[in-house]
């Protein structure tokens, strides 16, 4: 077993040495590791980075986070695996919540009001995307409703555009993947061609009840 | 007011434009646009009597501008596009509807999601700030190594930022140094045009302008020169586009002036004393 | 498993209101609950407390939890429940702290980015020169640059501007101009006390103008 030695000087950290030990490669004990990793990190990790941490196949770390998760599966199990686009999380899992609300007695996330959802449905689908293009969607101005996003966490700037005042391009976040129990980008509701023909059925059906122009 | 009570609830002039639609149970491909237009307008004097706030009415009042003016292209000849079929002037707004709708839409989906993600909880970090924050020493002649840095190189680098500093200045813009106070007598200037017309009976506007120099100077007689026409004191006539622009002295009896002076109208407004003798001494009967 | 009922007013949540329902008292179904509260809590929780939220007995909850740091115990898990003066608390086994500190302890990948070679070559001939001043120069922020560069010790804070705010000075560092050797030093300009008084007077006159407008 690896020994550590931590050295600090005025509240920092200097060195973290770690004495000659080796973490074992074998599945139970890859296991408990990457339990250890997942629930003190606390955010979401990169695969690879523990890959290169422990000195093992970005291949096997992966399959051995499967082979994890299924384990979480168990019904005893309270807690689970989440991927967000490829990185790893532990979370409580969906049916806790009635516990875990009872000993809190408060909901702990932010719900968001309709402008501000509109205004993320609009950066979560068009992205990257300008505070302009939004504005010309919405026909609204939108400065709080990205504020708000901002200050959540659940949009960043992404970039710039190459034009005139070089513009800020907004995208989601992985807070917004989170936030929204959604795995990646792709995984989320697309606007199909079968929905806009709803819109147009809708429209047909309307039309027959058109009134005089 | 009901009106009043609902107006928090739009989002915007296409959320109202919206609401009118599916109230009215129209076509959003086919919209009665003298009906909604006329809709839509008493929302605005319901904001206008509610003392909505300047920002939030101007968005609504740009929509209103737009309705107006395809209610009014509605009633002319429909233009032709290139390929000779007929533009309907409802097509952009109806586009702008439908992709204001699909996000409205999408937005819903999302707080579906939202709340049943609720249920999912984290935790936070059990690592020690100070071990997380903690980042390895690194020597900075590896880095400068790995980089491939050489002293000239970085040299060139230096220099290519600043060429490209230079590069973003906008030249124009850049030449055109301080602005200066134009300092110019309204009232002299403009009796000074006026008595050159009166003088010559006739002259082009360009003449007028080669008399005397600065921004200023041009827009006193382009002033003078809408003033006198509408006072009935000149004729002014452009043969065709970018022509010369004809100015010729009316007969004094053709003259409609009324009895307010205008140099002295102009000069109270800007502050200046009186001036002093008739430009020609035909002014009050 | 009890409902929850989540009312909404100017799309807040207002109020939770639990509809009739019971967590189910079975020991599986009770280890799946203590799990994500000592998961999701964080902190040390006293059994009585979960004892009420759940609606089960004291005795039954501090033997189920008993029970579960049995399960912690298997070797592949790295997780495990501590007790302390009577409460819970989840924690990561003293046996995972070598891949912890290795996951935190990773060498990053370095390099000099474009826009961090720039940077430095604006620090190196324009020295002693604000963050402001940079900005100025490549017309977009600098500040993870800087960062990097700070970190890397290739340059360092050499002294405060006399003006609003006493922006920090940054020239290069001593290794910096040590790894290009003496002879070739003439070619950067030197950190000379006359420079930065030099500098100072600039600005301070630069001041005064804006005071005098």
């Amino acid at each position: 077993m690896g020994q550590l030695k931590l050295e600090e000087r005025n509240g920092e950290l200097t060195t973290i040495e770690e004495l000659p030990g080796q973490v074992s490669g074998d599945i139970p004990s890859l296991k408990a590791a990457l339990e250890a990793i997942l629930f003190s990190m606390g955010d979401s990790i990169d695969p690879e980075a523990i890959a290169q941490a422990l000195g093992v196949g970005e291949e096997e770390i992966r399959l051995v986070l499967d082979a994890l998760a299924q384990d979480y599966e168990a019904p005893e199990r309270g807690i689970r695996i989440i991927k967000l686009e490829g990185r790893y999380q532990l979370a409580t899992k969906k049916e806790q919540y009635p516990a875990l609300i009872r000993l809190v007695r408060q909901p702990r996330k932010i719900s968001l009001s309709d402008v501000i959802l509109e205004t993320l449905s609009i950066i979560a689908y068009k992205q990257p995307v300008t505070r302009a293009e939004i504005e010309k969607i919405r026909g609204v101005s939108c400065d709080h409703a990205i504020n708000r996003l901002l200050e959540y966490s659940l949009i960043c700037e992404v970039g710039r555009l190459e034009a005139p005042g070089r513009p800020i391009l907004f995208g989601t976040t992985e807070e917004f993947l989170r936030h929204f129990g959604t795995d990646s980008l792709e995984d989320l509701p697309r606007i199909s061609p079968v929905k806009v023909e709803d819109f147009k059925a809708e429209a047909e059906e309307e039309a027959k009840l058109k009134l005089e122009v | 007011m009901a009106i009043e009570l609902k107006l928090q609830a739009f989002e915007g002039p296409l959320d109202l434009l919206l609401h009118l639609i599916e109230k009215n149970k129209v076509s959003i491909y086919d919209i009665p646009i003298a009906l909604i237009t006329e809709q839509y307008m008493e929302y605005i004097d319901a904001m206008t009597e509610a003392r909505m706030q300047m920002d939030v009415m101007s968005e609504f009042l740009v929509m209103a501008a737009t309705l107006l003016d395809i209610k009014s292209r509605m009633l002319l000849p429909a233009e032709k596009d290139e390929e000779g079929e007929e533009i309907d002037p409802r097509e952009e707004l109806v586009r702008q509807l439908l992709e204001y709708k699909t996000y409205k839409y999408m937005s819903f989906e999302l707080r579906e999601r939202e709340y049943s993600a609720q249920g999912v909880w984290f935790r936070r970090p059990a690592v020690p700030r100070q071990v997380l924050q903690y980042r390895e020493p690194v020597d900075p002649d590896e880095v400068l190594d790995r980089a491939g840095v050489t002293l000239p190189g970085l040299y060139r680098i230096f220099q290519e930022v600043m060429k490209r500093r230079e590069d973003l200045r906008d030249p124009i813009r850049a030449g055109f140094g301080k602005i200066e106070k134009q300092q110019i007598d309204a009232e002299e200037a403009m009796q000074f045009v006026e008595r050159y017309i009166m003088n010559r009976r006739r002259c082009t506007f360009r003449s007028l302008l080669l008399l005397r120099e600065g921004r200023m100077y041009t827009v006193v007689t382009f002033l003078t020169i809408l003033e006198l026409m509408k006072r009935g004191r000149i004729y002014v006539v452009q043969e065709d586009n970018f022509g010369e622009i004809q100015i010729e002295a009316n007969d004094p009896s053709a003259w409609n002036d009324d009895d307010t002076d205008y140099v002295s109208e102009w000069s109270e407004a800007s502050g200046q004393p009186e001036g002093e003798g008739r430009p020609d001494g035909t002014a009050e009967a």
